[in-house]
């Protein structure tokens, strides 16, 4: 039983860790705002949930089991609030998105793109 | 907005450094309320930076050498980590050795801060109520009590824009405010305390008033009772002071406020630390009511002068 | 190597201080001289924190499996000092908000010049007044 | 395992700085610094396992909140600007579509 939760943890965690850096590199990556954000928003909180989850498993004590179950619960409900509101407000003010262009198109594009936003 | 940045690191620093108790409180002060008060000036001032400096390079050569200087006064200095640094050879050993059984409270750093040193923490709540006491005196606007058909418009208009964050920030509020309870009278054993708690407690506020407007907030947490609250930390605090003098004791000496000195002990930190908590919640809704109803007051006033 | 390996906190102390100290002294603009006063302070935090440090010490947060703890009293001072710093922030923020609609700049030498012409103006009125009922 | 998870989110910490430092827009900042605080949540909570004190977890609970609670705040501040200077955005990325 106890290799079998060591097991467990331990793909949850390295799980965890690979989507936190696969959301690290998406948010490096990727092109304009709202795609990073797909990156960050989707892989945060599924990554938390992971890691919090292999974490639960290598402790048995309660007390910490609840904790790590409120943390888990709050992010659950935060991080995609917060991506929410953070999308609502871009779009709001006017922050265009790449849409529905060919990929000749954003490759023409980018370039340009961040040369006036460098300026 | 890199000065959040900047205070997640340091508290995650601190955490390092094994100061739980300052990680807490830089976390909620340095992540949260600072930038936030930063931000709200900025947002009331002006945005961008006209000119560039006259004399840099003057600027430049006096801090560089003052940076030497300090770097040359490093070389005596005890090693990082040395236990036999002259900081941890006076009175650090007893307090890490004897408080637990002169006051019988886990955390250290709560017994240090309300009892060995409750002079300097009651010198310090002062301080936080006086900056209250100022900033209302500079920011203070008399609030004329607004039409309610005018809130309910703006509420309406807020409520389309903001749904979601509206109700799931309705279902965090409770929980923030227990939290901060929680964190009020679970100080004496893990990381925690009045100062901590306070600033929780004027979060969970501040957000509430962020999204449902300062009026509404307003309604909820009349402001003569918010700086009477304030002033009731501090008086309590005093009080505890004053009564241990009437118990035969000296001034904030908690050993003779029952027959047991350690309960006596626990009565006292209990009451200091619900009298900080008081104070510092109080003053930091009282400090981000001023600011964000100056602001209000003056857009209006540009609104009518135009 | 010892050396670097137990002085580098005190460096980077005194860098982050030295950053804060020419933000106070070079910049006109009176909030980003807040900005640098605070980072004065943290430098300070970093400093007492890292003094109280010890090697191979916890939490200080007694427990019966523990025997070595870090020193708990800079972890005091810092804590009020973390509150107190954010009250006089906010204190001289106020003071800058009052500035600003006084005068219309938040830059330290603007401010200065108007002072200076609104002097000018005021001594040059009052000879104007001494001269005239003669 | 952990110390490699705790290594993974610092790195991931790092590469939201410098997405943070980058910009372009406004936007782009707050989502790095929102980004940056989910993972201090998750490095401290590591952290505490790593040294054998669970106590932290308290820590981070704050964390997630105020984090949530300056994000929001910046939010709604740079709407306050918007509404301040006619309409037009903080800091827009003007590409030409």
């Amino acid at each position: 039983m106890d290799t079998f939760l060591t097991y467990t943890s331990s793909l949850c965690l390295f799980f965890g860790a690979f989507l936190c850096l696969s959301g690290g590199i998406g948010i490096l990556r990727f092109p304009d705002f709202y795609t990073r954000m797909h990156a960050v928003g989707v892989t945060d909180t599924l990554a938390t949930a992971m890691i919090l989850i292999g974490l639960m498993l290598q402790n048995p004590e309660t007390l910490v089991i609840i904790k790590l179950i409120f943390i888990l619960l709050m992010t659950l409900f935060i991080s995609p609030a917060a991506s929410h509101a953070l999308a609502q407000a871009a779009l709001r003010n006017n922050l265009t998105p790449l849409l529905n262009l060919g990929k000749s198109a954003i490759e023409t594009n980018i370039p340009g793109g961040d040369k006036s936003s460098k300026s | 907005m890199l000065a959040g940045i900047y205070g997640l690191v340091s508290a995650s620093f601190f955490v390092v450094m094994d100061a739980v108790d300052v990680a807490f409180t830089e976390a909620s002060v340095g992540a949260g309320i600072s930038t936030l008060l930063m931000l709200t000036t900025v947002a009331m001032t002006e945005r961008t930076e006209r000119e560039a400096r006259h004399k840099p390079l003057l600027a430049f050569i006096v801090v560089f050498i003052t940076g030497i200087f300090l770097l040359y006064g490093t070389f005596d200095m005890p090693y990082f980590g040395s236990v036999d640094a002259p900081s941890h050879n006076h009175v650090g050993p007893r307090y890490t050795l004897d408080s637990m059984n002169e006051i019988g409270i886990p955390n250290m750093v709560t017994s240090v801060l309300a009892s060995y040193r409750g002079f300097d923490t009651f010198g310090e709540v002062t301080v936080i109520f006086t900056a209250g006491i100022g900033v209302l005196a500079l920011l203070g606007v008399v609030r004329r009590p607004e039409d309610n058909s005018v809130i309910e418009a703006v509420n309406d208009s807020m409520h389309e824009q903001h749904l979601i964050l509206r109700i799931i920030i309705k279902i965090l509020i409770p929980f923030i405010l227990l939290y901060a309870f929680y964190v009020q009278f679970h100080g004496d054993f893990g990381p925690g305390g009045g100062f901590q708690a306070g600033v929780i407690f004027a979060a969970g506020i501040i957000l509430y008033s962020m999204l449902f407007g300062l009026n509404i907030a307003l309604r909820v947490i009349k402001q003569p009772v918010v700086q009477l609250l304030s002033a009731i930390g501090v008086l309590m605090y005093g009080s505890v002071g004053v009564v241990s003098i009437l118990n035969g004791g000296s001034f904030l000496e908690y050993a003779v406020l029952s027959d047991d000195p350690i309960s006596g002990q626990h009565l006292g930190i209990l009451l200091i630390e619900l009298g900080v908590g008081l104070t510092v919640a109080s003053v930091m809704i009282i400090i981000y009511f001023s600011f964000s109803g100056r602001s209000e007051y003056r857009q209006s006033k540009e609104g009518t002068s135009l | 190597m010892t050396m670097i390996l137990g002085l580098y906190n005190y460096w980077v102390v005194i860098v982050l201080m030295m950053i804060g100290f020419y933000m106070i002294i070079a910049h006109g603009n009176l909030i980003k001289k807040i900005v640098g006063l605070n980072i004065f302070q943290t430098s300070v935090f970093i400093f007492y924190i890292s003094v109280g440090n010890i090697e191979g010490g916890s939490a200080p947060i007694w427990d019966e499996s523990i025997i070595l703890y870090s020193n708990p009293l800079p972890h005091v001072l810092i804590l009020t000092a973390i509150v107190v710093g954010l009250a006089t922030t906010a204190l001289a923020l106020a003071l800058i908000v009052r500035l600003n609609e006084a005068y219309g700049s938040i830059n330290e030498d603007e401010i200065q010049a108007m002072d200076n012409q609104d002097m000018v103006n005021h001594s040059l009125s009052n000879q104007h007044r001494d001269q005239e009922p003669c | 395992m952990i110390i490699a998870a705790t290594l993974a989110i610092l790195v991931v910490m790092v590469l939201a700085i410098i997405r943070g430092v980058v910009g372009p827009s406004l936007y782009d900042r707050i989502l790095a610094v929102n980004m940056f605080g989910t993972k201090t949540v998750l490095l401290i909570s590591l952290l505490g396992f790593v040294m054998g004190r669970p106590e932290f977890l308290d820590i981070a609970m704050l964390y997630a909140l105020i984090n949530f609670i300056s994000v929001i705040g910046v939010l709604r501040l740079s709407d306050a600007f918007d509404l301040e200077h006619n309409g037009q955005a903080v800091e827009p990325i003007k590409r030409d579509l």
